[in-house]
């Protein structure tokens, strides 16, 4: 069976959507199916998605495996592809409603956020009470997948949430600050000393992502409070794990985008071949590709892996 | 003369920054007559027909119009009050044609509902009447009336905006330095035109620094000094050397000539 | 010699000029002896809008060779319109603002910002669509307008207004829309008016989107209007020499206004065809609009000094961008060697369009 | 009266002329009455560039005044610095580009490219630190000249020129990276040259970074060299006006290729001291740089129609911004309410420049 | 006269697309001379002397100086031979003060290491040296050498641009219509100091409009038309009624007079 499929990702330079690209291009090699990639230009860019969408249907492909930039904007043109007769499969982050794609392959977000607050309340102890957080976001357009996790990680940790469907609501004493980061290292130093300047004796700082939370460490280090400060992050890259075993990250929630990528290919094929349409993680309605906490400093209550488990299972 | 005015200007005074251009400067133009204004370089000449045609509004001072004070916010509010000039610089679009040039600013509209409702620009009327006001004017050969004004030569564009002066000047024109730019023959027309235009009974002013031309066509000269009127002279009753004089200062102006 | 000064001034005080009747009338003529490219490139000159045409046929011709009758479909061709309307109606309304030598930076954010007002306005505060369409509109000419007084009245550089009321909108859209989304389902649910410019018509294998329509209609519209109007007129020569403009009439200060309120007034039309489009009202679309209606102009062969340029040239330049995006992704290129070509594209057109309005080689 | 045809040339022809000797030759005075704020207007008008550090100072004075000893402390005082460190490196870049009548879009690729470029050959090639970060510096450079020719030999407008460029740096620098990053305890081990500009040293409270401290010596150099030297005045010449420049004796084209190299070289350096900024090398850094740096230059007062203003304007504009920002986030202002505050604050302060500059209310 | 010319063009041709500026133009200018240049607008006197100077470059022929064939490839080029012009468009940076523009590709150093390693300008000296030649030239009295030329009126501007060229050029001074926007005043100034700079040996070239004042300085005159030189004649031997005749072509030139 030789035919085509798509992959479109939310950008093309964040590793974790070019690790993503890798698998499912070595995934269509192995199974001879012809994969072409498409990306937007930054997080969030859903026009570009929507315009790869039609790509893919005036191109005559079999099948599409979307992260969708924004999850309900782009739900139409999804709508348009499967009425072309396209199966359409969301990874890692999925549509609202999540019907609206044939399958889903992802991370619970969520769940990722959670399970770091968890473990930063529960590595404290009674000092949790007295924290002092600084929450690191992707942006000022609060897009899903940042709000999801900012609002897991204060559930996990146990803060009031106020509406769930959007961060800098809360009005926790603890919580020092919301700042943005663009997801990159450079943004993630400024937030952090912006957020210090406000308050210096910080000491729980969530980030969005890893490279975020290695330009937090940068900021804390030229303080001299990187000891003193427990930094959680969502990821689980293989640069992400380096930094759990260096001590730079205490625990992060790691995702599988290799693996969602694989069963998205996996999943075309087998429609392709028998029609049929893959099935769900008991209990939910998309199939939870999982979330494993990664640390070195493991607490009651929270499974979690080491580093060096973690480091067999990172994808960058 | 006890005509009453058709332009005037009384005590205009215009300040840039620190640069006084003009302090307390009188002007009047009467009926019929061609007024030079002559001055040395930065007297407030230019300075002085622009406020008086609304490219600048002058501090204090007033400026009447056949006796009435007017205020013109724009040189557009001027031009429909009858009042036409060539600036120093011509305000020429060089990327349009010399039609689109000539009508800037009062465009001639599409006869019936086209011009009315679609407010469609009847562009071969405009281009029919350049085409005669150029070539009624001799002052040129322009070969495409379409061709746009940057590929004309600096002698060209001057003719042009002399001619749209003279084409809607209804009730005054201004030249400011009309030939500065135009080579002998170029002079000559302009000069021509300049006396055609008096002769349909249209008041002219003036700006030159040559001083054969001043005293050719003047009926009045305007001597400007240091932002102001210093007096004004007829061409037959003082010599080009007094008038060259006066306004460089050399000599002493004649008692109250002003009312000449 | 000759102190003239007591001079009767009716005749010529320079005699030397009497001569002058009998001065030659005739224009000069010269031989002319020129190479094929010359001559091409003369032609080019003398009709700089054919330029964009040419190289987006080219482009066309160049992919249907390539990918052959994929791209060479009713249906492809038909894609490129419904993926260039957003950036031709922004471009459209970029085109006003370059030909009066400004920039507006802001065209995405107020496209974007208006189409969350439409949404909310519909459905958080329950006002039927169509008002809220109007409201909508209104908003975009409103910050145009602002963006215009700035311009025309405090006379700051175009560039740096709309930087700055770039950032103020946008921000101000994520604050307004409390970074919510309204998904697809409900709008065509309850407020299908806002999703007008997605619905199609086929003709043949051939898919047209009211919007694709929508956009070819303002740009047919503003092509009439800066061609054949006084208003149009008074765009260019506001843009060649704003002084010139002023001086020989032009309400330049109003000129000013009314284009920056009217480019207002296309981006928030963009913003409503943006919901045809992209089925929701997402208050993060638009992020690149700025940039690709810029791209469009420049390639399309608009001065971004003002006064030279036609809104159909920066329709081909959509077009022409839209051309190479899509052939590319179909051939699968890699969105960064497609990013790549289109920077290579933007100065190879814009080279090429040099090379024909110099007159020399 | 005057066919002085047969002149002897000798003599003067036009006698009225002669009076001249007896003209006056003093200079007009005018006398003077003036409101304070007038006053005033007419002494920054004389010293523009003080305009930039007054609002700056203006700046920290209010903040101070709400936040008190937090904020004027040496900490928050330096660490303004530091933030400030990037966009004022890539602004003086900026500042020369846009003295010319540039400007340069790709200063932000270039950056992270070159930094990248410093970063992959430590490490994938495994040729040492300081040899690779001249690599790095070379690649800026390079890129800064392929800038320079399109703008100054196939003559097409900057702005259009570093929109193509930019596109392809940034890709070329995704398509080299492979988008990975080099963390920054690798770097830390392996080659801490990369990082030298993190490094700080403490002076009581204050903490500066060698990367602050090259920030200012770069600005102190290029405002030395910018009005102590002929290159410097040519500069500005060719930006005042290039056919003059031209004309008066200027080699335009060299000028305008070095400004563009310079800049490149410049950007690369802010390339490495970004290393040392987030200890790692990462090729999604500096996306807002090229905003960040024609915000910091023309609230500096930096004309962008090129010829007017200076680089201590452009650092004053970038230290405004990093007051601005730190002030607010210190106040609490969320994230949103920042960014629009910002947009705000470049509409104020090029307005007051403007009203400055003007010489008339 | 036998003499060799010190600036010299042949057959000298340039086209701008469409448009013949040049058409096979000759030109010379021998030691000491003022040698003016007449011809209509457009008849393309300042492309011929563009061609010489060095800021345009010739389709076709050879540019000569003291009898060797010379390339300028820029107006710098032509500087160092010692050709100073001042173009029509005066050529100044209007943001730079008066010192600045003078000194403009030919800044002065500081002695000694400051000069040789820190590339430090001399702005004392510079600003000494202008200030004397702009009194030294009694041209103006400008208040401040610091000042930005766009602080100047036209006069003054002009003023400084033909100081700058009698400063630096000691071979060959060329002025373009130096006195169309000055006043009576600052152009008697102009052509007093043409005189002087003859006086000093150095040969000028004068394009100007103004017959009396061409009559006036000139010893011989280069008539241009149509692109190419028309024939050359001496004021004493022609009138000012036969130059503009043959200029405008209303007269046919005289046969051989070209080596006048
Ligand atoms: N827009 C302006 N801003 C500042 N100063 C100005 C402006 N316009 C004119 N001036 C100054 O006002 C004074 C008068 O200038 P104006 O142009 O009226 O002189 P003029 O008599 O027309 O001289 P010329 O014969 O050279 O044309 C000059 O000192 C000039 O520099
Ligand atoms: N850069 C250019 N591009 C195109 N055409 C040009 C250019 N420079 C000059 N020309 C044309 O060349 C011809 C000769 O122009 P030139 O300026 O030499 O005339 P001129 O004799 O100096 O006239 P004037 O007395 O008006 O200064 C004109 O037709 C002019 O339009
Ligand atoms: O959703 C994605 C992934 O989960 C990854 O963390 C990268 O950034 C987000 O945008
Ligand atoms: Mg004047
Ligand atoms: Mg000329």
């Amino acid at each position: 069976a030789d035919f085509g499929a798509c992959l479109i990702t939310k950008t093309d330079t964040n590793p974790f959507f070019v690790k993503m690209k890798e698998g499912a291009t070595a995934k269509a090699e192995e199974l001879g199916i012809t994969l072409k990639s498409y990306a937007g230009k930054i997080d969030g860019d859903h026009e570009a998605q929507v315009t790869a969408i039609e790509t893919c249907i005036a191109d005559g492909a079999k099948g599409i495996l979307i992260t969708p930039a924004d999850t309900s904007s782009i739900v139409s043109s999804v709508q348009k592809a499967r009425d072309a007769g396209l199966l359409v499969i969301a990874l890692d982050t999925p549509l609202e409603p999540i019907d609206a794609a044939d399958a889903t392959f992802a991370t619970d977000n969520f769940i990722a956020g959670e399970l770091i607050g968890k473990w930063a309340a529960a590595s404290l102890g009674d000092e949790a009470a007295n924290a002092k957080i600084a929450m690191l976001d992707l942006a000022v357009s609060q897009p899903t997948v940042g709000v999801l996790r900012d609002q897991g990680f204060m559930q996990g940790f146990g803060i009031d949430l106020k509406d769930p469907k959007k961060w800098g609501d809360e009005d926790d004493p603890r919580i020092v600050g919301h700042d943005v980061t663009a997801g990159n290292e450079e943004g993630g130093r400024k937030a952090m000393e912006n957020l210090l300047a406000k308050d210096p004796f910080i000491n729980v700082v969530y980030t969005i992502n890893e490279p975020a939370a290695a330009g937090a460490y940068e900021a804390l280090k030229a303080l001299g409070r990187e000891k003193e400060v427990l930094i959680v992050s969502v990821d689980g890259g293989c640069p992400g794990v380096a930094n759990v075993a260096d001590g730079v990250i205490g625990a992060t929630s790691q995702q599988y985008p290799l693996l969602m990528a694989s069963k998205g290919i996996e999943a075309i094929k087998a429609w392709a071949d028998t029609g049929a349409k893959p099935e769900v993680t008991p209990g939910k309605d998309f199939f939870d590709t999982g979330v494993k906490l990664i640390t070195d400093q493991p607490v009651d209550g929270v499974e979690s892996i080491d580093s060096k488990a973690g480091a067999e299972l990172c994808w960058g | 003369m006890t005509q009453q005015p058709v332009l005037q200007g009384r005590g205009l005074v215009k300040k840039f920054g620190k640069v006084t251009a003009l302090q307390g400067c009188d002007f009047e133009l009467y009926p019929g007559e061609v007024l030079a204004v002559i001055g040395d370089n930065g007297a407030g000449k230019s300075v002085m027909i622009k406020t008086l045609s609304g490219a600048l509004q002058p501090d204090h001072g007033e400026v009447l119009l056949d006796g009435k004070p007017v205020h013109f916010n724009t040189p557009l509010e001027a031009q429909y009050a009858g009042i036409a000039t060539v600036y120093q610089t011509l305000a020429m679009s060089p990327a349009l044609s010399i039609a689109d040039n000539m009508f800037m600013g009062r465009e001639l509209r599409k006869p019936g509902w086209r011009g009315k409702y679609l407010r469609q620009l009847d562009k071969p009327a405009m281009e029919k009447f350049s085409r005669e006001k150029l070539t009624e004017l001799g002052l040129m050969t322009i070969q495409n009336i379409k061709q746009a004004v940057e590929t004309l030569s600096g002698g060209q564009r001057q003719g042009i905006a002399v001619a749209r002066a003279a084409a809607f000047g209804s009730k005054v024109i201004i030249l400011d330095e009309p030939t500065a730019a135009l080579g002998v023959k170029e002079s000559r027309r302009v000069l021509e035109l300049i006396k055609d235009v008096r002769a349909r009974g249209i008041p002219i002013v003036l700006i030159s620094h040559n001083m054969p031309h001043v005293f050719e066509v003047a009926d009045r000269i305007h001597i400007h000094r240091l932002g102001r009127r210093l007096c004004v002279v007829k061409p037959g009753e003082h010599t080009m050397s007094d008038a060259v004089a006066m306004m460089t200062g050399a000599m002493e102006p004649p008692g109250e000539t002003q009312a000449a | 010699m000759s102190d003239t000064g007591t001079a009767n001034q009716n005749s010529s005080n320079q005699s030397y000029e009497d001569v002058l009747k009998d001065a030659a009338t005739t224009v000069a003529e010269f031989e002319e002896d020129e190479s094929f490219s010359r001559k091409l490139q003369n032609w080019l000159h003398s009709t700089p809008s054919a330029v964009p045409m040419f190289v987006l046929l080219a482009a066309i011709l160049v992919f249907g060779l390539i990918l052959g009758s994929k791209f060479f479909s009713p249906f492809a061709m038909t894609l490129i319109l419904q993926q260039v309307m957003i950036v031709g109606i922004t471009a459209s309304a970029q085109t006003l603002v370059i030909l009066t030598a400004g920039i507006d930076l802001s065209v995405g954010a107020i496209m974007v910002f208006s189409s969350v007002i439409m949404g909310q306005f519909t459905f958080r505060y329950g006002i039927p669509a169509e008002i809220s369409v109007a409201i909508g509109l209104g908003a975009g000419a409103l910050m145009g307008f602002i963006n215009g007084v700035l311009v025309a009245y405090v006379k700051l550089p175009p560039f740096i207004v709309t930087l700055g009321t770039w950032q103020i909108f946008l921000a101000a859209n994520f604050l307004y829309s409390a970074n919510e989304t309204i998904r697809a389902q409900e709008i065509e649910e309850q407020a299908p008016t806002l999703q007008l410019f997605g619905e199609s018509f086929r003709i043949g294998g051939a898919v047209f989107t009211y919007g694709a329509v929508a956009m070819i209609v303002i740009v047919v519209l503003l092509a009439y209007v800066l061609s054949n109007t006084a208003w149009g007129r008074h765009v260019y020569a506001v843009g060649d020499d704003q002084e010139a403009a002023e001086l020989s009439g032009v309400k330049v200060k109003n000129t000013l206004i009314q284009v920056y309120t009217l480019s207002g007034l296309i981006c928030a039309f963009a913003g409503w065809a943006l919901i045809g489009r992209i089925g929701s009202v997402s208050p993060t679309s638009g992020q690149n609009a700025n940039i690709e209606a810029i791209t469009a102009v420049v390639i399309g062969g608009v001065s971004l000094f003002g006064g030279r340029g036609s809104i159909l040239g920066a329709l081909a330049g959509g077009l022409i961008v839209g051309v190479f995006s899509l052939g590319l992704r179909m051939i699968g290129t890699d969105p960064q060697w497609t990013y790549l070509l289109i920077g290579a594209l933007i100065i190879f057109a814009v080279t090429v369009d040099q090379w024909i309005r110099k007159g020399t080689a």
